[in-house]
């Protein structure tokens, strides 16, 4: 049994379900092929309202290129999207559709909140602000800055890398996951 | 309208010519253009591997410094709280006992000093508004974490001499600058 | 490049609108003029459409809040003739609640939205609106947030200790 | 072998036409339809040994007319609308009156002569091929060939006169309501 | 006869609406930010259109009533974010102003250099997104590259990329050193190829031309009605701008045009913005040269004590120096009563601050005059009647900035 | 016909299938290269040495990917569509003469699985069958930007199957056969169709890309417009599908330009090498490498244009087929007959 | 080349087939009130009469049957394309194309 470190939300990566995968040579090396291959291939979502935005042009541009880690195939359509960055202010104006979005996600998919303003409201402490969207939704990485350089989104992304590579097949039906969706209200498609 | 200033100048739509009717011409000097980019040397730096250089005067993460005999420049006065215009600042102040003055170098000195870096917009103002050269924004960063109170960075993070997520490389100096379109 | 200066402007605005028109004042070389509430349509449509002064241009319309004043609120008018190059501020006191003053938008239509968004900051009527609806704020807000007496902060923010910053949370919460 | 295929395809086909006009959704209707068009495709193509003419009925039919009128039925949204019912008695009496259509065709036809000749079952040719259709088509069947192609044109013209949005004639058919 | 047939709705509305709603935003990709576009579509063309903003709404004029001036900075940075240089020295301005500083030759040369770099790092975002939007994803990468060497420039003499925080009241928080010359200098050699490059790619091609031209025009009189201003209100003919008529920071030294376009369509838009960035490129080489010939290399600030921060040395061994830091840390400055407003010419137009100060330590009333907020109102009456394509590339040819435009 | 003569055709088949899809599957690769480094980029270089498991990568995630069937949605059809779209540009491969004949244990095996008489006829017939794999996919997703994708999608290849068509037939004016195995043959000895066909050639490139749904006419699936187009609902592998089709779609029509206008697996001095080596069955194999990069050039091709031009407007786009192409196609077609009746003889 | 099929399948059988899609072309052209699905029973109305042409066609040897179908098709294309314009016209107008709707352009 493997924790992730994190504290408020105690997401548990927990051993499969016995009887479905044993953990023979067979399922263990499936797992971390699974896992090397969604690592490789994370299409993110950007959901970029504001600087952070910009910021995450100039870690698609040339410089930084985020491509190189395979994640260039922007998709701008929640169902196709493995990744959901959010990216700059969420306005609890907002605060519905970024969890509309989410719920239109696919499985497995992860969040990132780029930035003060997403991760924690940042100077934005008013009437309008949502103080962080962990407050809608799961978030499973938090880069700082206002705006990150690119190096820290992309250090940010190597985070959900490492969760991504790490984690089991069995996660996503574990009851753990679907008593955290419960917590924040979202409905679960497969379980 | 008539002319505001005596600076205006008139940009025409210039009418296509047939050569530029034909997409062909354009399409292929574009293909040229880009095609010379393909040989061209990439600008991408392979970061984690390779690291940009930024300025000695980047606003990165904070560093409480000592002086040149090992203690503590912060005598918790509060003024970069103030200046925090994200208000991510926290502290609590003490008195220092006697035998502590290779610690602390004031009589008073901060017994709490906090930084919600997630708050935190890296404007520099707690720097600016230090009187005593305690606090000082390095070229290193805070790094990406999967816990949000994982980003409360207390002293022990923030004191001179906690090892820093070095992201990028220090200092430019001006030889590389020149060096850099070369 | 004209020589219409602001001498030019008070006066041919006294004679159209006499003691509508009040208390002229300079401040940083913007003639600034008061306004009374029934009159300021008229007078930007006179502006507006006088040839000499063609203030053709509404640079920006917001609102004030004095709570301590008879006339709590003010509507603030930025308007600018291109051609002569000089600005016009305009300003209209108004009480009342809620308080009223009527659209600009027959003269202006750059002035709907910021219509719009000044009464969704102070909850000023304005007549005759096409469509004066919130804006910015979510339609189920039922503060004027940039009112005076109301917070900036929603309090939902757990992570500083007020009295860092010089202030009581107690007073904060009750609104002072 | 191929005696079973053909009463698979035949039974196939059957079937789908039937789907074609009992299918509630227009769109659904039209896929049938692409499906009964392959049907006779393979038809010609495997049975009759028509390939060029199964070909071109995958073209034309599947590949171009039947796009047309999904793309018209998805321009229009009509899935929406709910079809008007007809009474259960037209139906039986539109089903009644197939049905003797149907005796009718097949009394008249059965009695057709259908020997084949001796000498087609000799011909060293393939007549389905293209070589046997392009000699036909342009030698003895000119004339007819080139009036078609006239009528093609003249059907172009009038479909885009017909299908170009004019702001004037947009209420024709609309005021008689009074 | 007709009258049995119920179910035949004949009413002429009901007959008219054969229109799809379509929902643009507030997360769809060509928003590049978050608006909302509704639009009735009848086909591909628009019959109607209505705009909901305010999806980023962060009151920051509410926060400026709270925070003292000095820290209203960091907020002005995130109006527009696509040119933060511009809106700090805005608000400076507009602050010295107030207290009537007057700002040495140098730094407004220095100045003028920043804006500039910011008004191309803006111009470039949005051509390029422009570009974008009609399918050519390479340019935008080109002219990124470009605006990457800006950023550099900013970082060395600010610290930050993007929201740069620069400058200070009364001049700059540092003096530009040789580092940052230097890279001024590439900046200058790089700008040429890049936008050649740039312009080659699309400008003369069929296919940008018949995109942009005639997408989403506006006349001259229609936009002054509806307050446009900058690139988009010039597009339409009308030669205002800022700079020009009203020159702050010295720029009534400098010698450069103001391009205007002649049917304020997407292309219009697109050739005022080249134009521009050459100008700006232009104003950058005058102001290093004028540097160059100022015999005062090293002022970087007005000598305005009570307002400008002491350097850090002084503060412990100079009674004074400490007391006015701690003044102006505090927000405690001396500022008169009164209100001002100051204009900008911002990358997307008039960016003007109108501030009335009660003498207190915060305004008592800021107010932003958002260019992107006012003639982003027009956009339903730009897009009737074009097709959602144009639709797309109006929006991004507009520039609408979401910060700028929620406030 | 005994099953040991279909041996070869069978092992063909699967040849064919499993090269088709390696074709694919590392087109998306050097999409992503060639976008790249055109790009003064480097792209995917994370997955394995300098990135080549990265189509890999994605292949994984899709499969192991949530199937989202939306609630609205026509769950059948949904499902239907990109499996006939995948299918379709599977189909096509079959009639192209992927090399000449190999003499293997005796027997001479042609590298074509099948030779219709009607080939070129065959590949429309698919080509056009093909579209219908986006109209219901985008149809039954029950959402207005996948309908409008759908909708712009079967408008467009309708329109430019008939210039592509027009094109077609002045080549079969000069070829005087629809067999692509004949096509081939005759241009033995660069005589290749290029040369007496380059508005032809023209005309039939810029259908391709049409067809393909590739920048400047991928109006279809235009992220800034559509979202996602027609595929805006689809995840996991129903995505991967639709585009992974557009890919094959890519080497399809690759492989037939490079037959129709280039000569196909016909090199120069390729009689030379035969009499110099002798070996029939080597100037088969360089022939069928010389084919395959016939094609790489055009997938280059395909992704270098991509990632230059700005894509159509609608409107534009019908224009452009409507009252450019066609015409052109009808010049072409009448001017290659007056042609032929001057100089043939 | 002679096909196989004619040893075994007798024409009648190509005839009823035909004759059973013709059939239901027209119960749905009686049945249905979709201007578009009475448009589509036509054309499978024309289909069955092309197969039958075409049997004929291949079972006499004989080039003309698909000749004429090649005629049929054309005429269906062309009516198609028409057709379909003047739905279109008419759902522009009438927001409908139930041909109940339709009667009322005569007045």
């Amino acid at each position: 049994m493997e924790v992730i470190t994190s504290a408020e939300k105690k997401i548990i990566t927990v051993d499969p379900p016995e009887g479905l995968v044993g953990t023979g040579f067979f399922a263990t090396s499936l797992d971390k092929v699974v896992g090397l291959a969604r690592k490789n291939s994370i299409w993110p979502l950007p959901f970029a309202t504001s600087c952070c935005g910009i910021e995450f042009m100039a870690t698609m541009a040339s410089h930084y290129d985020f491509a190189r880690f395979g994640a260039e195939r922007v998709s701008f359509s929640p169902r196709q999207a493995d990744l959901l960055m959010v990216m700059g202010t969420i306005a609890k104006k907002m605060g519905p559709i970024l969890k509309q979005v989410y719920e239109q996600m696919a499985e497995p998919r992860w969040v990132i909140a780029v930035g003060a303003c997403a991760s924690s409201g940042g100077i934005f402490d008013t009437y309008s602000v949502l103080q962080g969207i962990d407050q809608i939704i799961p978030v499973d990485v938090y880069v700082p800055g206002c705006p990150p350089r690119p190096e820290q989104i992309i250090d940010g992304l190597m985070r959900i890398q490492d969760l991504v590579q790490n984690e089991s097949r069995g996660r996503r039906n574990s009851p753990e996951y679907q008593a955290l969706l419960k917590s924040y209200g979202i409905e679960t498609v497969n379980s | 309208m008539q002319a505001l200033s005596n600076r205006k100048k008139v940009l025409e739509q210039k009418k296509m010519t047939l050569v530029e009717r034909l997409y062909l011409p354009a399409i292929f000097q574009g293909m040229g253009i880009t095609l010379r980019h393909f040989f061209r040397r990439k600008a991408t730096v392979h970061y984690p591997e390779q690291k940009r250089s930024v300025p000695a005067v980047f606003r990165g993460l904070h560093v409480l410094r000592k002086d040149e005999n090992g203690a503590e420049r912060c005598t918790a006065c509060g003024l970069c709280a103030v200046a925090c215009p994200a208000e991510a600042i926290t502290m609590e102040g003490g008195e220092r006992k006697a035998g502590e003055e290779h610690l602390y170098r004031e009589e008073k000195y901060a017994v709490k000093y906090e930084i919600n870096m997630l708050r935190c917009i890296f404007c520099g103002f707690c720097e600016d508004a230090c009187p005593k050269e305690a606090i000082f924004l390095e070229t290193t960063f805070a790094p990406a974490s999967y816990d949000r109170n994982d980003f409360i960075y207390g002293k022990d993070r923030l004191v001179e001499g906690f090892k820093r997520h070095e992201l990028v490389s220090p200092i430019t100096t001006l030889k590389e600058a020149q060096e850099a379109n070369k | 490049m004209s020589n219409v200066d602001s001498a030019l402007i008070l006066e041919k605005l006294k004679t159209q609108f006499g003691d509508a028109i009040h208390s002229p004042e300079e401040p940083y070389d913007l003639l600034t003029i008061n306004c009374s509430r029934e009159k300021i349509v008229p007078l930007l449509e006179f502006l507006h459409n006088d040839t000499v002064l063609a203030f053709n241009f509404l640079t920006d319309l917001c609102g004030v809040h004095y709570p301590h004043r008879a006339a709590p609120f003010e509507v603030v008018y930025h308007v600018h003739s291109f051609i002569n190059n000089i600005r016009l501020r305009i300003k209209v006191a108004i009480a009342g609640d809620p308080p009223k003053v009527p659209t600009a938008t027959s003269v202006y239509a750059a002035a709907n939205w910021m219509e719009r968004e000044t009464y969704d900051f102070y909850g000023i009527i304005f007549e005759g609106h096409p469509n004066l609806k919130r804006i910015l704020n979510v339609d189920e807000m039922t503060i004027f947030p940039m009112r005076k007496e109301y917070p900036l902060e929603d309090n939902t923010r757990k992570d500083k200790n007020d009295e860092m910053f010089g202030r009581d949370p107690k007073l904060i919460l009750a609104g002072k | 072998m191929l005696t079973s295929a053909f009463y698979f395809i035949a039974f196939v086909t059957i079937f789908f036409a039937i789907m074609v006009v009992v299918s509630k959704n227009p769109i659904h209707s039209v896929l049938y339809l692409v499906l009964t068009f392959f049907c006779i495709s393979a038809n010609y193509i495997f049975m009759l040994d028509a390939t060029f003419v199964g070909m071109v009925n995958v073209i034309v039919y599947a590949g171009a007319i039947m796009v047309l009128f999904l793309y018209v039925l998805m321009m229009m949204n009509l899935n929406a609308i709910a079809e008007q019912k007809r009474s259960v008695l037209f139906k039986i009496s539109a089903a009644v009156t197939g049905g003797m259509l149907l005796l009718v065709l097949v009394a008249a036809l059965k009695d057709a002569n259908l020997q084949i000749q001796g000498s087609a079952l000799e011909a060293e040719q393939r007549i389905g091929s293209i070589k046997v259709l392009g000699y036909v088509l342009y030698s003895k069947y000119q004339l007819p060939f080139e009036v078609a192609s006239i009528l093609f044109l003249v059907a172009m013209i009038g479909a885009v006169v017909l299908g170009k949005k004019d702001n004037s004639t947009k209420t024709i058919g609309i005021e008689p309501v009074k | 006869m007709l009258t049995n047939n119920q179910h035949i709705k004949l009413g002429v509305q009901e007959l008219e609406k054969e229109t799809m709603t379509l929902n643009l935003g507030p997360t769809h990709p060509a928003t590049h930010g978050v608006f909302q576009n509704i639009v009735e579509i009848d086909g591909e063309r628009i019959v109607s259109g209505t705009s909901t903003i305010g999806y980023i709404h962060r009151a920051f004029e509410k926060i400026a009533e709270h925070r003292p001036f000095y820290q209203i900075t960091p907020l002005t940075d995130r109006l527009n974010y696509c040119s933060s240089p511009i809106n700090n020295m805005g608000w400076h301005l507009t602050v010295e102003k107030l207290l009537g500083i007057k700002t040495p030759k140098r730094v407004d040369y220095l100045r003028v250099i920043i804006m500039e770099l910011a008004r191309i790092a803006d111009h470039l975002i949005c051509n390029s997104i422009l570009v974008v939007d009609t399918g050519a994803y390479t340019g935008f990468l080109y002219c990124m590259q470009l605006r990457e060497k800006i950023y550099e420039i900013w970082e060395e003499v600010c610290g930050s990329r993007l929201t740069t925080n620069i400058g200070r009241v009364g001049g700059l928080e540092r003096d530009f050193n040789d580092i940052a010359f230097q890279k001024l200098e590439n900046f200058i050699k790089d700008f040429p190829p890049v936008m050649k490059d740039f312009e080659n790619l699309v400008m003369r091609n069929r296919i940008f031309i018949e995109r942009t031209v005639g997408a989403g025009p506006i006349s001259a009189e229609r936009a002054m009605n509806y307050g446009f201003t900058g690139p988009n209100l010039r597009a339409t003919g009308v030669d205002y701008d800022v700079r020009a008529m009203n020159p702050y920071s010295s720029y009534e030294e400098f010698d450069f045009i103001v391009p205007v376009g002649t049917k304020g369509d997407t292309y219009d838009r697109f050739l005022v913005r080249e134009e521009e960035m050459w100008q700006s490129f232009s104003i950058v080489k005058q102001a290093i040269q004028k540097l160059d010939q100022l015999a005062d290399k090293t002022t970087y600030h007005a000598d305005v004590p009570a307002y400008y921060l002491p350097p850090k040395d002084e503060v412990y061994n100079n009674m004074e120096a400490l007391i006015y830091h701690f003044k102006i840390v505090m927000g405690e400055i001396d500022s008169p009563k009164g209100e001002v407003y100051h204009a900008v010419e911002g990358g997307n137009g008039e960016l003007g601050f109108y501030l009335i100060s009660d003498g207190g330590r915060a305004p008592y009333r800021l107010h932003f005059r958002r260019p992107c907020f006012i003639y982003y109102q027009a956009y339903p009456e730009m897009v009737t009647g074009s097709l959602i394509s144009d639709a797309i590339v109006t929006l991004s040819s507009l520039n609408v900035i979401a910060g700028e435009l929620d406030a | 016909m005994t099953l040991l003569s279909l041996l070869p055709t069978l092992i063909l088949i699967v040849a064919l299938f499993a090269v088709t899809m390696l074709v694919a599957l590392y087109s998306t690769f050097a999409e992503r290269k060639v976008a790249a480094f055109l790009q003064d980029r480097v792209g995917p270089n994370r997955a394995g040495p300098g990135g080549i498991f990265q189509p890999l990568a994605d292949g994984v995630k899709f499969f192991m990917k949530e199937e989202v069937i939306p609630v609205a949605s026509n769950k059948f059809l949904f499902v239907l569509g990109p499996c006939i779209a995948i299918m379709c540009a599977l189909m096509t491969g079959i009639v192209v003469p992927w090399g000449d004949t190999l003499t293997l244990f005796g027997a001479s095996i042609p590298l074509q699985i099948v030779d219709l008489d009607i080939g070129i006829l065959y590949v429309f017939a698919v080509v056009s069958v093909g579209v219908y794999g986006i109209m219901i996919g985008g149809w039954a997703s029950n959402n207005k930007f996948s309908l409008m994708g759908a909708i712009r999608a079967s408008s467009q290849i309708i329109s430019y199957e008939i210039s592509m068509g027009l094109s077609i037939v002045a080549l079969l004016l000069v070829t005087g056969t629809m067999s692509l195995h004949e096509i081939v043959t005759q241009q033995h000895g660069m005589h290749w169709n290029i040369f007496y066909q380059p508005l032809g050639f023209l005309l039939f490139l810029i259908c391709a890309f049409a067809e393909t749904n590739r920048t400047p006419f991928d109006l279809p699936e235009c992220e800034t417009e559509l979202v996602g187009g027609y595929h805006t609902e689809y995840s996991s592998m129903k995505l991967g599908f639709y585009l992974f089709s557009e890919y094959i779609n890519m080497f399809i029509s690759g492989a037939i330009m490079a037959t129709l206008f280039f000569g196909g697996y016909n090199f120069p001095f390729m009689d030379n090498l035969l009499q110099a080596t002798g070996s029939q069955n080597l100037v088969t194999i360089i022939g069928t490498a010389f084919l395959f990069l016939k094609i790489f050039f055009f997938i280059f091709f395909f992704m270098w244009v991509r990632w230059t031009i700005p894509r159509f407007r609608y409107d534009q786009l019908m224009n452009l087929g409507w009252k450019g192409l066609i015409p052109l196609g009808i010049f072409n077609v009448v001017a290659t007959a007056v042609g032929l009746l001057f100089f043939r003889n | 080349m002679i096909p196989q099929i004619f040893q075994t399948v007798p024409i009648e059988h190509f005839v009823y087939l035909s004759a059973v899609l013709f059939v239901i072309g027209v119960v749905g052209v009686l049945t249905r009130s979709n201007a578009i699905i009475i448009f589509m029973s036509v054309e499978l109305m024309l289909n069955a009469v092309n197969l039958l042409l075409v049997s004929f066609s291949s079972y006499h040897q004989d080039p003309a049957g698909q000749i004429f179908v090649f005629f049929i098709m054309a005429v269906a294309a062309a009516e198609v394309a028409v057709g379909l314009a003047i739905i279109t016209m008419i759902y522009r107008n009438t927001h409908s194309v139930d041909i109940n709707d339709m009667s009322r352009l005569k007045g």
